[in-house]
């Protein structure tokens, strides 16, 4: 015999089929079926195969909290492996697989792994795979030797490398009140709050809200439970001020009540909507949390309670109630306390034989008789289950007599003949929400449970949450909490009423019956009740080493079922009561989430573009563009058939020859601005600004608090109190937060305002001998001659109808001038000049000949100021004023900042002729076998067509002392050696005639 | 005048997008202001600080942080202690500016390219908004005509409600064209139209 | 974590940057006492405990604030602007409800 | 008490597992030591063991207030590695990597050190450039270093997306063979397993209250289970530093306590085999020997003691990892967790005698102490015993902030937060 489909019944669709595959095998199963209950329904018992043993395995639940029975979902290419299969909704087209089995479920050649079972113990990769002390195999070869074994033994389901092309979001949402579960409490709780006007959200992982009113067949005001929740959803539907989330799992506590939940938008669907996401990421800011979670079902520990056929009870009670599906003909049931009559009665009412309740406790209650009459169930009261018999599907079971006092089995065994087992181990509240928000859980000796802990955030509990775990007490738990939440009155009304079967919430203090054979605390990862008593042998028996050396509660279902019951063993072996042993806090998230959820938005899409003005321009001519931060700047215009270099060194030349034009933009610039501006900008540089003249600018440095060199740029004074900054590109946040930090922090009374205009300005800067005939032929409004426009001078006037300044300055050491005009007329203006340089031979230029230039100039960029380097070393003592104090003046000579053997800045140029390596070191005698002894490293190189030599800037130790000696470039990494010159940074026109014209 | 070019120009369309046979209940639209000024006083001088804008614009700010209002034509809002941004249609706000804000009230600063005014109108803006930025866009935490500081990861965002259902957002010039394709994007799943 | 900026509101943290120790005094700019110049810049109060940080608001008004922070629970018992000197017109209405 | 082998393993395994020993003594602590470790971690641990092993000091205390193990030494993402920039951390750091090399037989326990490899990948022609610098540093150290193209890095590791189209392309990576995981607990069992034979007492669930004085000298720690007097105390207590110095009235450090967060996968098949490092983030990410992926990224960036993670750097970590990782997007994060991190200056790492007479500290390694394990137990106990650093821990003094000596790998000064 095995399970079926009853013929009434549950909330599916009978009337609508739908089909879907599972490992290549076609099925069929009605709208409202999970993979696990359609499955069921068709009379499959194997799921699964455990991670260690790979025995195999059936549904242990109908929920979330499935250890066993993991899928692989398949959508093309896009794989999405270890769901269960309770959570898997069908739909039309689907495809799932089982996994870490080989060749398949069914014959599985890793199960060879259980005749191990008694040496593969908790511990054991420990205990040995050191190996030999010599030979081939010593240090760790041995152990990668084996671990390549292993690892491919291990894991579950396999991951894939095609980009899922679905999409996911994140909702940043806003409520008074999150409702988290919507069973009989979490309803009540919604709708109380709801109804104080309250914007109310309620989130369930299920996709039918209702929770156990969905399955528990109870009445509810005169209605079955189920059309109660129904109609209760309804009404909540069309309330403006309340959000239904179902398919959402609540997953994340978070500091001051921000909580993570994950919508599973469109999973159930075969063709998702348009635009319409996979999933949902949800981040509630609540002003408070109703946790209405319930509770999960334990199982008991007794050996074979793993084989296929043997089950939760609820779950089973589930399956026939929502789907219908019934998980045997002959069942049993096993149970330590009263919620599985319940089961019993329901098992019959939808037609399966139900053939013994074994129950450890020797006394039962009338009520629960009667239900066991009812269910026409043979009672064996101070039973227990000892032993399964079966393979991939269970065909029976033994019997013994149990003492509940001291647990010894008594007398003989006796078989009974079953297809499925229902086992209840009790109920533990699922509190863990309240664990991720900061409390410690406490033990409740009566319901053998851990209980949410006090408070630490603004939440309150309800219902099976809190250990109440009749429907009457979660009623009127959840209105209070709703109100509460809301920060409503209690006002005396009516509650729905309930009827209900009756029932002791209070279990038998049992948790394993030890008899002969493995007992499964842990089924996922085969942790046995011996293994927890092996731990506890060898001194691992605080609760978190039990869970590190064993791995209890580390597989996917995170212990939801199997932490208590190992406790209680642990607590057994110690003598000790189980709070002692202690609890583990929960973590985020409460059960998996989907990496692409997390990601949101930004999968595909990690960081924005930041774009010049000129951006498009510079593609549609040719540039290959280069990403520096957010930005992207022309590498090069290459030329076609060109190389990089063959491009650069075009460019470069041309620009010392005649003129070149660069896009500046992504320098960073701030507006200084106010009466104490220049007071500040003294402080803040090493050089004084202060005595700046208006109309014009001066290349200043600014230190770190420590006295090491934070950045450089020119500032241009525009107005008396009105100065623009620039910085470098790649520090442009940095040194926006460094002066406001100042401002607020530190010089309030400082009456300077300091704004990004970054994005206000276009820049393009444009040098060469005949630069200056190129501005003169398009600028109006202004001269730009040496007596207008001198060096560091700054001028207003107009190019093609644009209103732009342009300031006398040099990057390149050539006469150059940087041009800004507002950057929705940036590419107007550089289309101008452009234009206007053309009968000159004006070339673009990118980033490789910027850097060239600046290179034979010897100016120091990020890769010189790099954080390690004092202003000193980089040749920039000069700019440190002795005038006043500054930002960094008082840390700048501390004893480590002015040793004579710090690295500074020199020029290299390669006496070998061939091209330079960054990142290459510098050493006094090559060693290529052993390279050692490095005194540097370089930090920049090209290709000279100044000097028609490969150079280098480099950071060498001593390095000024070392001008005009030999050393040599040692680069092992990419195997360049040769002899270099050490010379001057200042490789090129080091007297600047060029700039100054 | 030489028209400020869009950065958002490649990637403007006009019409109806993404799940749109099923109704269009967003807009989107740049609505390319002719200036947009930043104001900021000293401590102190507030209340004379929006005294001129009151005598420029005509616009009256509400009291409050992040107070705000808007003609149609001009707007205001504060974003930040003492500081205020100024939209308006016409250009010339900031030499307007310059006339009455003196060095003892506080500093004017012009962004008119530096930051590029996006709107989002229609039934779902808040929804959409919703999916970047961790603020409670409803109507009662974000009245009308107000204002607000906020990023969206390296995106900062200055938005203002414009109506009801209707919000201008500006941003950095540099990021308006990929924080454009994102809004469109994610505007997708309730169908939008760009005008 | 939220952090109630004073002009903003309740703000996640995503929005603020932390800038460190609140306790720490920088010297006079001139001063040329270099062990309070060393203190200043490397020697941090680090408690299990209340607080007293620095924060940058630096995904919104941009303001520098004071927070007294629990950095056992992270809860947050006090928020001010560093400069100390906006007038209360520039606080968030929502501050005034609290 | 038994070797492991496969034989001891065998032989048990007939009796039913019934003989094993615990894996270490629980004593309780007697009243006086030559040598009491504040902090039951990796680096109090191994210090105990090699202050027993290398210097025959075996009358120590090892004190815990916890379980043993419960700190970052059982908190962190597994990776060991030696491809530091500046020579005084790549010395260190590839000296505890010849430690780990050996360190399973040594300690007769499987630490499952696994030399997979650690990749850095670079995303620029700089990056890449400057990872050069930092791999010749290595070289010139005789760490082994080496760069791989991009085609070469597909081969290793073909999930990763090495498109043009990202966006931020891979353009290669600087790869460290030597470098790999190890089995984070297994290492604090096997030093305290190792400590224990040698006579170190280990004593869990003890809380140090606060510190005995001899007038100026630190004599012994008051501690939850009574006073225990010593000649010298030492302090390794990572993201418990600020506390336990304040308890010996110093009330500021050159330190920072932040949270780190970790996260870990649904096991899987084997998908990755090296430890991967995403250069244009904080992204790092390797796989278990049981199939999890193992992965981080940036500290929170506040103080906090609270082992209490925030959302914004969940999200910030899975958006880098899908963006190596595309195919990741269906697989699911199991779990997440954090450590405290004590957050030095320059990112470096303190050992030293001192402050205080007496007194002997270890602290400052940032979110890299793990991997730092064995060489920080081993200079540590040297300064212990000699009373004097080893050339290897010299420079990682506690005065070396106010000399200007700072040894910053990221070059972010006095900011903890950037390190």
């Amino acid at each position: 015999m095995s399970p079926r489909r009853a013929d009434t019944g549950g909330r599916i669709d009978r009337l609508k089929t739908i089909r879907f595959t599972f490992d290549g095998t076609a099925y069929t199963g009605h709208a409202g079926d999970t993979l696990a209950s359609a499955l069921l329904a068709k009379g499959v018992t194997l799921y699964g195969r455990s991670f260690k043993y790979h025995r195999p395995r059936g549904l242990l639940t109908a929920g979330v909290e499935e250890p066993n029975a993991l899928v692989t979902v398949l959508k093309g290419e896009v794989r999405e492996p270890n769901i269960p299969a309770t959570m898997v909704e069908i739909h039309d087209g689907l495809v799932a697989i089982s996994q870490n089995r080989f060749p398949s479920l069914a014959w599985d050649i890793n199960a060879v792994n259980q005749l191990g079972g008694k040496i593969l113990s908790a511990g054991f990769y420990y205990k040995t795979f050191m190996g030999p002390v010599f030979g081939p195999l010593k240090g760790t070869r041995f152990w990668m030797f084996c671990e390549h074994f292993i690892r491919r033994a291990a894991g579950l389901g396999s991951a894939g490398s095609a980009k899922d092309p679905a999409r996911y979001e994140r909702m940043n949402a806003f409520c008074d009140v999150l409702v988290v579960g919507s069973g009989p409490a979490g309803l009540m709780a919604t709708k109380a709050a709801a109804d104080q006007g309250a914007r109310v959200m309620l989130a369930d992982l299920e996709p039918h809200f209702g929770g156990s009113a969905n399955w528990s067949e109870e009445t509810i005001d005169g209605a079955p439970a189920a059309d109660w929740a129904r109609r209760t959803v309804a009404q909540l539907a069309g309330r403006d001020n309340v959000r239904l989330l179902p398919r959402t799992t609540v997953w994340g506590y978070y500091d001051n009540n921000t909580l993570a939940a994950l919508e599973r938008v469109s999973d159930h669907k075969e063709h998702p909507g348009k635009g319409e996401p996979r999933h949902r990421y949800w981040a509630i800011r609540a002003k408070s949390v109703v946790l209405a979670t319930g509770a999960f079902e334990r199982p008991l520990i007794f050996p074979g309670n793993d084989r296929p056929g043997v089950m939760l009870a609820h779950a089973a009670e589930r399956y026939a109630n929502e789907f219908g599906v019934l998980p045997g003909e002959r069942i049993a049931l096993f149970t330590n306390n009263d919620s599985a009559y319940r089961a019993a009665v329901a098992l019959k009412k939808a037609g399966a034989a139900v053939v013994a309740i074994a129950d450890v406790r020797p006394e039962l209650s009338p009520e629960m008789r009667k239900l066991a009459a009812e269910a026409e169930a043979e009672i064996f009261a101070g039973h227990a289950v000892v032993a399964t018999e079966g393979g991939k599907a269970l065909s029976g079971l033994k019997l013994q007599r149990f003492d509940l006092a001291n647990g010894a089995l008594i007398g003989d065994a006796r078989s009974i003949h079953a297809d499925c087992l229902l086992m209840s181990g009790g109920w533990s509240p699922t509190i863990h929400l309240a664990s991720q928000a900061g409390a410690k859980a406490e033990w409740n000796a009566a319901r053998q449970a851990f209980l949410p802990p006090k408070p630490t955030q603004s939440w309150i509990g309800a219902g099976a949450f809190t250990g109440s775990f009749s429907t009457a007490e979660a009623i009127a738990e959840g209105r209070a909490a709703g109100l509460a939440a809301a920060g409503g009155q209690s006002t005396p009304s009516m509650l729905p009423t309930v009827e209900a079967v009756p029932g002791d919430p209070d279990p038998a203090p049992v948790f394993e019956i030890r008899a002969k054979g493995k007992s499964f605390v842990d089924f996922q990862h085969d942790v046995t009740a011996e293994d927890v008593r092996l731990a506890h042998r060898e001194g691992f028996v605080s609760v978190e080493h039990l869970k590190r050396y064993t791995t209890l509660g580390m597989a996917t279902d995170q212990g939801k079922s199997s932490n208590v019951p190992g406790l209680a063993i642990m607590a057994e072996a110690l003598g000790k009561p189980i709070p002692e042993v202690g609890t583990t806090r929960f973590r985020p998230p409460f059960a998996p989430v989907s990496i692409g959820s997390l990601a949101a938005e930004r999968f595909g899409d990690l960081k924005p573009e930041r774009l010049t003005p000129m951006h498009d321009w510079h593609l549609a001519n040719g540039a290959t563009m280069y990403s520096a931060g957010l930005w992207y700047r022309p590498m090069i215009y290459g030329l076609s058939g060109e190389t990089v270099e063959q491009a650069y060194v075009r460019e470069a030349k041309a620009t010392r020859e005649s003129a070149g034009i660069v896009d500046v933009s992504t320098l960073g610039k701030i507006a200084v601005q106010g009466p104490d501006a220049a007071a500040f900008l003294d402080r803040v540089y090493t050089n004084m600004f202060s005595t700046l003249a208006v109309g014009k600018a001066r290349y200043g440095l600014m230190l770190r608090e420590d006295g090491l060199a934070f950045d450089d740029g020119t500032t241009w004074r525009l107005g008396e109190q009105d100065f623009l900054m620039t910085t470098t590109t790649a520090n442009a946040g940095k040194v926006m937060q460094h002066l406001e930090y100042f401002l607020d922090v530190i010089w309030p009374e400082l009456k300077v305002h300091v704004t990004s205009v970054t994005d206000e300005w276009a820049g393009a800067a444009i040098g060469g001998p005949k630069a200056r005939q190129i501005l003169a032929a398009c600028v109006t409004g202004t001269s730009v001659d040496n007596a207008t426009l001198p060096f560091m001078g700054i001028v207003r006037g107009e190019i093609s109808g644009v209103p732009v300044m342009i300031c006398r300055l040099s990057f390149s050491g050539e006469m150059a001038f940087e041009v800004y005009s507002g950057a929705g007329h940036g590419t107007h203006v550089w289309k101008a000049l452009v234009e206007a340089g053309k009968p000159f031979g004006l070339v673009t230029y990118g980033l490789e000949a910027l850097g060239t230039m600046r290179i034979e100039k010897g100016h120091v960029t990020g890769a010189e100021i790099d954080g390690r380097t004092t202003a000193r070393d980089l040749h920039l003592d000069w700019m440190l004023s002795k005038k006043k104090p500054f930002i960094g003046s008082a840390m700048m000579d501390r004893e480590g900042l002015i040793a004579s053997d710090r690295l500074e800045l020199v020029g290299l140029i390669a006496l070998d002729n061939r091209p330079l390596n960054g990142g290459a070191h510098i050493v006094e005698e090559v060693d290529e076998a052993n390279p050692h002894d490095s005194i540097g490293h370089i930090t920049a190189c090209c290709y000279s067509p100044a000097l028609g030599r490969h150079i280098a800037l480099a950071l060498v130790e001593g390095g000024k002392a070392r001008h005009g000696t030999r050393a040599h470039v040692s680069d092992p990494l990419r195997n360049r050696f040769g002899p270099v010159e050490i010379v001057s940074n200042h490789f090129f026109d080091p007297d600047g005639s060029r700039m100054h014209g | 005048m030489v028209e400020h070019q869009s950065p958002l120009e490649p990637e403007f369309h006009v019409g109806s997008h993404g799940n749109f046979e099923h109704g269009v209940e967003i807009i989107l639209t740049e609505t390319r202001p002719g200036s947009i000024v930043q104001l900021a006083a000293w401590p102190g001088e507030e209340k004379r600080l929006i005294a001129a804008i009151r005598t420029v614009t005509g616009l009256a700010l509400p009291d409050g942080a992040g107070g705000g209002v808007s003609d149609g034509v001009k707007s205001v809002f504060g974003f930040a202690p003492g500081k205020f941004t100024v939209a308006d249609e016409a250009e010339g706000l900031a030499a307007a500016f310059a006339k009455v804000v003196t060095s003892a009230i506080g500093t004017v600063t012009d962004l008119s390219h530096g930051r590029t005014a996006i709107r989002i109108a229609g039934p779902k803006a808040e929804w959409v908004l919703a999916k970047f930025f961790a603020i409670d866009f409803s109507l009662p935490a974000f009245p009308n005509g107000a204002g607000r500081s906020t990023a969206h990861h390296d995106v900062f965002a200055q938005i203002q409600r414009t109506g009801a259902d209707q919000f201008d957002i500006y941003v950095f010039r540099s990021f308006a064209r990929s924080f454009w394709k994102a809004l469109c994007h994610a505007s997708e799943e309730v169908g939008y139209e760009v005008q | 974590m939220l952090i109630t900026c004073p002009y903003c509101g309740p703000r996640d943290v995503i929005e603020f940057t932390y800038q460190g120790d609140g306790n720490r005094e920088r010297p006079d700019p001139a001063s040329q006492n270099f062990e309070a110049w060393n203190a200043y810049v490397y020697d941090r109060l680090n408690p299990a405990g209340d607080h007293n940080e620095i924060w940058q608001h630096s995904g919104g008004c941009r303001a520098h604030l004071k927070v007294v922070r629990n950095t056992l629970t992270h809860e947050i018992s006090s928020v001010a602007f560093a400069r100390g000197d906006h007038g209360s017109a520039a606080r968030h209405k929502a501050e005034d409800k609290a | 008490m038994a070797e492991y082998s496969a034989f001891s393993l065998l032989a048990n395994a007939l009796k039913g597992n019934k003989d094993w020993k615990p894996a270490w003594r629980k004593p309780d602590p007697k009243a006086s030591y030559d040598v009491i470790i504040i902090g039951g971690g990796g680096h109090g641990l191994a210090t105990a063991y090699y202050l027993a092993k290398e210097h025959g000091i075996t009358n120590v205390a090892v004190v815990e207030k916890g379980w043993l193990g419960s700190g970052n030494v059982g908190r962190n993402t597994t990776a060991v590695r030696s491809n530091y920039l500046l020579p005084a951390n790549t010395r260190f750091y590839e000296h505890s990597m010849k430690l780990w090399e050996n360190l399973s037989h040594e300690l007769n326990y499987n630490v499952m050190f696994s030399q997979r490899g650690c990749l850095n990948l670079a995303h620029t022609p700089a990056q890449f450039d400057d990872y050069a610098r930092r791999g010749n540093a290595m070289r010139h150290l005789g760490v082994d270093a080496e760069l791989m193209t991009k085609t070469e890095i597909k081969r290793l590791i073909p999930a990763l997306d090495i498109s043009d189209s990202a966006r931020f392309p891979v353009v290669g990576g600087l790869m460290q063979r030597r470098a790999g995981t190890a089995r984070h607990d297994a290492v604090a069992w096997g030093y305290a397993r190792g400590a224990d034979r040698r006579g170190v007492d280990i004593i869990e669930n003890c809380e140090v209250t606060g510190f005995l004085r001899d007038g100026d000298r630190i004599s012994g720690v008051t501690t939850s289970r009574g006073d225990i007097r010593a000649r010298k105390v030492a302090v390794a207590v990572a993201g418990s530093t600020g506390r336990v110095m304040q308890m010996a009235g110093i009330e500021t450090m050159p330190i920072e306590s932040h949270v780190l967060q970790a996260f870990v996968t649904e096991s899987l098949k084997p998908f990755i085999d090296t430890v991967v490092t995403f250069g244009m983030g904080h992204f790092y990410m390797s796989q278990s020997d049981k199939g999890g992926l193992i992965y981080g990224g940036d500290i929170d960036g506040y103080n906090s003691y609270a082992q209490r993670g925030n959302l914004p750097v969940v999200d910030e970590v899975m958006s880098e990892m899908l963006a190596l990782f595309p195919g990741l997007a269906r697989v699911r994060m199991l779990r997440s967790w954090g450590g405290v991190c004590d957050m030095s200056m320059d990112g470096s790492p303190i050992i030293t005698a001192g402050p205080l007479p007496g007194m002997y500290l270890n602290c400052g390694w940032c979110y890299g102490g793990f991997k730092a394990t064995p060489a920080s137990g081993w200079c540590f106990a040297w300064t212990i015993a000699k009373d004097q650093p080893h050339d290897l821990n010299a420079p990682f003094t506690l005065d070396r902030f106010h000399r200007g000596l700072v040894i910053d790998d990221k070059g972010q000064g006095a900011n903890p937060r950037l390190h």
